[in-house]
């Protein structure tokens, strides 16, 4: 019996390492300025795919643009943008087949916008209204489609990552030669979820794809206060887990990454670990401010590599794209994101049913009687829920949501 | 029919589980080859193959994160976490993700087949952590089911109808029963049903209700008092959560007392939940207050683990306070 | 006296902690530079240095387990979790490490310098996971204080003895309150006691109870019942456990009628470890159920929040039921 | 900005590794047969360190023996065996100041007995009688000492791991050149709190030491179900900590590599972690039997690495131990457990008071009326109290407790 691969070899004085004769490479193939790098790996990302790819990235971006402002106007209570991520996210889903199971942490809309969720469904999830398949349950962003694969975001965090580890287990037993690509910020990273989906992913032999989004930030704490080691890349090492850091602002280099990750995932059930770095050029979110823990510079030099430009940059010299087609396309989107968010804070609230509904697969008896209890409740009170009493008697109660089940 | 103990009858189930749909996967620390450190997983991994019954690393929250994610997949785990005592580790996975699971995605997404397995309870000289009965931590959170069978023949109906539920369950063995309860138990597949609480014996005088081991004891409490002429009712209340009110509220409709008894320590145990309820439904009906016995308020100890314990005469006494209030 | 809202008073006290002994330290996610997401922390680590007041990797369990160690060591770590929905990940490091400590080594290690704070509860448009209140899963755990202040005054005076209690102490700091709440609180180092609910206002009608954000909920409640010429008591429950038993039992066996409200989900929430205790130790006095008036058996939701919350109406429907009863 | 140590370095091709080819030797000194290999580093351990060590050694492996007797006799509950890992344990110990804080998982007899915890600490542990400072509440081998800075032991495992961290950061502050040393085995290191543990102490910087004894398994489990990594040292390069390798039934090499690893923490503050390869040798405790699982020819095999019997060679050798010597000790030592626990096994209980006692440093109103009606009970019940009654009366109830208070 061996413990360990290299026990065999033995010295007779103590040295110790740290690591730091390790070097992990970054990969990337596109220049900061859309150029890419002579001598470097085949690219397999055609057009239609490319265009693909682009449309998601800029839809994604203006997605951002206009739900920031929204929520500046106090239109919608929080947002969270993808913004300077846009590459890491969807370079790696455009590498994946579409049934190929994701879970994500919250900053990943692009995927979904690749994948084609509809801009009637981001803002029904982000207003929480009545066609909200979730019924308004979750904070703006936590979206989710069974259609498109994709498991309805969980704030906390890494919580998704074991279970990526399972839902690929049991995809590796189901044999659909489907994988599972988890996305995660190097913060969550820290949580003891990494360290047991890893491990159990690199003993089980399971077709996952754990991709970190390694964008410098976590709320306001920086890498050198999250981790002392080389990123995140380096901690495969432990579980003798492939992996590859990635330069995430450039589209091509995540794409081939993932690609590679992906058939080492599917043909061999090699987990694999993928850094991308990133920067998050956004705010955390809706609710934090920058300004105090990191430099305008600091923002300004990454503003530079942003990855859609660089994508853009390359599509145009292919003659893939063209500025005519960006213009036409931005206009489109802009309107088709505002008109739809007009008619979707509009729409009614939830029915006061799906409360109670989805806790159980059948809702318990006190349950229901908490239900019946409120609606009696509301029906004292109208007045003081708006959001909910004039529906009540219009649609008889609770026969509303029980209807929908 | 069988004679088996209740560790048998869970391994007897999850024997049946796994032969009648191979969806359903068993895993654990120390399940695989060596079948459980109980052994409630014996033999599963020679039957049915390393990739359906196998070791888990070290790592609770893992266990459960990966369950979960299996049974979104779905698939239908039945995870063991090795003792009640060191679920802890998982209950960000259980609190936060298994039980919102369905319920924030709108039934988009569910983890339904989940199953957790874990020992439970005192009575082994087990100390802090061999011997807790983390039950009411559960049962205060939307969304999950937790079952406790009292003997093999509930430990087997309830395990599969556990393992086939839509909703994920956690499922607490007495492990003071393990070998100690024997009785006979259906060869062939049964459910028992979940979220029935079942009137072990029918009494007039006053009702004792309780779950899992401590159901022996109030049996051994309620023979003592029949002695002298009380006439005990007795409820296993068997789904902790959602649990049955109304077999419970109908009881104590009929005799008007109620005894409540758990290991875990009293202050925000279940039967302060069953205690409060009673009293909003049974108020005009009741003689005298709900009685708790339960362990004390302090961590679970050893050498005087008896003075810990509920034992039938804890409740005896209280059956006292109860009648003469 | 200085006006300051709610989260000025935990700056407040934390700051005057910190100066008043050096083994005070404060660490959490975000807490160092950035003085925290709520900016609680704001300033310490710039007053204090960042040996005393710094960022933590983003690792609940971490953040726990070490503020463990330290405790153990003789430091007085103020440990922040960036919401209470956040400290599942380090329930197994609270409850079977925290709670125990002292217990388990007989008072050879104790942690009693622990305190763990965190912005809980709903009414911020937060949802399942920024709305939680999650007293009655640390209430079942011997061993653990919950502490919940109502505003700034309580908030300054409470935190400082929880620092400085020989105990350790999970201080749940209503989050809806930060801004909202704001009041003179003294510039000078104090202490309010814990382990003592505080009678708010008398009455002799019925008593109201409840502990943080809910207490304006029932002073609101109590306003329209005034008006009908209902007298009530209030009760600011202020330390969740060990709970003071005697002054709510006192109230209930003047008043007769019982309303207990919190956020969290009814089912084992610890309004029901009240009514358990208040209908045994009142029986005969209570003139009604104890009324418990709560957020829904399910995960806090987001459009529908008001709906979920026990707001004031919902408490007034209470005291008429109990007083109709 | 930058995120990583080497993201300056790019390729443009996309490599994976898994570190196979990072190799972690393994440091020795002492051959098995007692002869340290030539050119080996300089052994700094001196002749009365060396026998204190031995002593604690055989010490050890007697109460070992002993007490796992006891306890098939139904003596004893339950018990745990060091025996195998005794190098790892004392020597790592022995490197330490006698007032380094040490937390230990459960299989760390071995480092009480080198600091000198007595026969009757050990046996009124073992037996929860009325002289056990913890009053019988844990259950046998949960050992603690304030006086030989050694945290009493919980079950949970891995908790102590990241205690430790914040221990030494307590210690770093406080300035007295001390160290925390915390022992696990390799199973605990898959623990979520393993990786919470190793991170903050490299970004915190502080005093700690790791030392993982990899037995080779947890339970049943064997280490290539528990990780698919170059065992557990190999982690340390994603934290960027210092690590080591050593033969855990190698005392040179333990002791070597401990008294530099606190060299590091102290004059550094450089977190390092140890991994001692060594073998369980005996089942995993009282409760089980380790043929299901693994064979007996193993066993044979690491019998033979028997850290105990090499030690003993080394120091024949040297001339700082002779048969005589080792007959004697053992002999005296096997007596003295024996007759000590004669004595612990028929002390009393602990006081009915303990039972709630240092819940809190004051018992709370609840707690206390608990405890009288409790006695109340017993008092209608002696006969179903054996361990309680008897004292109550006599000692006037929970008077008998608060007076120790
Ligand atoms: C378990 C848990 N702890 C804390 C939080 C609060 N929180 C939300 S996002 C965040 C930072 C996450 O950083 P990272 O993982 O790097 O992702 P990024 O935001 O940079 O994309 C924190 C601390 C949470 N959601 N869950
Ligand atoms: C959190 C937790 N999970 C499970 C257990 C049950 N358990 C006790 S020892 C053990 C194996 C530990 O193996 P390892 O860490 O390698 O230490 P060794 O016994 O080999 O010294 C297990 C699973 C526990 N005590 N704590
Ligand atoms: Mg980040
Ligand atoms: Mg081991």
């Amino acid at each position: 019996m061996t413990t360990t691969r290299s026990a065999a070899k033995t010295v007779h004085a103590p040295a110790f390492t740290n690591g730091d004769d390790i070097h992990i490479p970054l990969f990337t193939l596109l220049k900061p300025d859309g150029k890419p790098y002579a001598g470097g790996a085949t690219i397999s990302l055609d057009e239609e795919k490319a265009r693909r790819v682009y449309r998601a990235m800029l839809y994604t971006r203006i997605l951002d643009e206009r739900m920031m402002a929204a929520q500046r106007q106090g239109r919608l209570s929080f947002y969270m943008q993808c913004t300077g991520e846009e590459a890491a996210v969807i370079g790696s889903t455009a590498a994946l087949k579409d049934d190929d199971m994701i879970l994500a942490q919250y900053r990943e809309q692009g995927a979904l916008a690749y994948r084609g969720f509809t801009t009637d469904e981001f803002m029904d999830q982000l207003f929480g209204n009545e066609r909200d398949p979730a019924h308004g349950r979750q904070m703006p962003i936590h979206y989710g489609s069974r259609a498109l694969h994709y498991q309805t975001i969980s704030s906390p965090l890494a919580t998704q990552i074991p279970q990526a580890v399972g839902y690929a287990y049991g995809q590796k037993l189901a044999g659909t030669g489907n994988c599972t690509l988890t996305i995660f910020g190097e913060g969550a990273a820290s949580e003891g979820d990494f360290h047991a989906a890893l491990n159990m992913a690199a003993v089980h032999k399971v077709p996952v794809i754990f991709l970190c989004r390694n964008n410098g930030y976590a709320i306001s704490t920086p890498v050198a206060e999250q981790f002392a080691g080389d990123g995140v890349a380096a901690r495969a090492f432990g579980y003798r887990m492939q992996s590859i850091r990635v330069d995430g602002n450039d589209i091509l280099a995540v794409f081939e990454a993932t690609r590679e990750a992906r058939r080492l995932a599917v043909e061999h059930n090699e987990p694999v670990l993928i850094e991308a770095m990133t920067y998050r050029l956004a705010a955390h979110s809706s609710s934090d401010d920058p300004s105090g823990y990191r430099s305008k510079k600091e923002e300004e030099a990454w503003r530079k590599k942003d990855p859609l430009a660089r994508m853009q940059r390359w599509l145009l010299d292919r003659g893939w794209w063209n500025e005519e087609e960006e213009r036409e396309l931005t206009e489109t989107l802009r309107r088709e994101v505002l008109e739809t968010m007009k008619k979707a804070e509009k729409r009614r609230p939830p029915a006061l049913g799906t409360l109670v509904s989805d806790v159980y697969a059948e809702t318990p008896p006190l349950l229901a009687e908490q239900l019946r209890e409120l609606e009696a409740h509301i029906q004292r009170h109208p007045d003081a829920y708006p959001k909910s009493a004039p529906w009540l008697n219009e649609e008889g109660g609770s026969a509303r949501e029980e209807s929908r089940a | 029919m069988s004679r088996m103990n209740l560790l048998q009858a869970v391994n007897n189930a999850l024997d049946t589980a796994m032969a009648a749909d191979e969806r359903v996967l068993c895993f654990g620390e120390d399940v695989g080859v060596f079948g459980g450190v109980f052994r409630a997983t014996s033999h599963l991994q020679e039957k049915y193959g390393r990739e359906r019954c196998f070791n888990t690393p070290l790592v609770e929250q893992g266990i459960v994160g990966f369950a979960n994610g299996l049974a979104a997949q779905g698939s239908t785990p039945v995870a063991e976490i090795q003792f009640a005592d060191y679920i802890y580790p998982a209950f960000d996975q259980i609190v936060n993700e298994t039980a919102k699971f369905r319920y924030r995605s709108g039934n988009l997404f569910d983890v339904g087949g989940l199953t957790i397995r874990a020992p439970y309870g005192g009575g082994i000289a087990g100390g802090h952590y061999h011997s807790q009965s983390p039950e009411a931590y559960f049962a205060h959170t939307p969304g999950l089911t937790v079952v406790i069978p009292r003997n093999p023949h509930q430990a087997k109906g309830l395990l599969l109808a556990s393992i086939r539920s839509p909703d994920p369950v956690i499922f607490f063995e007495p492990k003071r029963l393990y070998r100690a309860s024997v009785g006979e138990v259906p060869d062939e597949d049964y459910e028992l049903p979940l979220r029935q609480a079942e009137v072990v014996k029918e009494g007039n005088d006053i009702t004792l209700l309780a779950w899992g081991a401590q159901m022996e004891v109030i049996e051994q409490a309620a023979e003592m008092a029949e002695q002298e002429g009380i006439s005990c009712e007795l409820i296993d209340l068997r789904t902790i959560v959602p649990w049955d009110i109304a077999t419970v509220t109908d009881s104590v409709l009929k005799t008007g007392r109620l005894v409540v008894s758990h290991e875990a320590p009293l202050t925000g145990g279940f039967a302060a939940e069953i205690a409060a309820t009673v009293q909003s439904r049974c108020f005009l009906y009741l003689e005298s207050p709900v009685e708790r016995v339960t362990g004390l308020d302090t961590p679970f100890p050893l050498t005087l683990e008896k003075e810990y314990l509920p034992g039938p005469l804890k409740v005896f006494d209280a059956i006292h306070r109860s009648m003469n209030f």
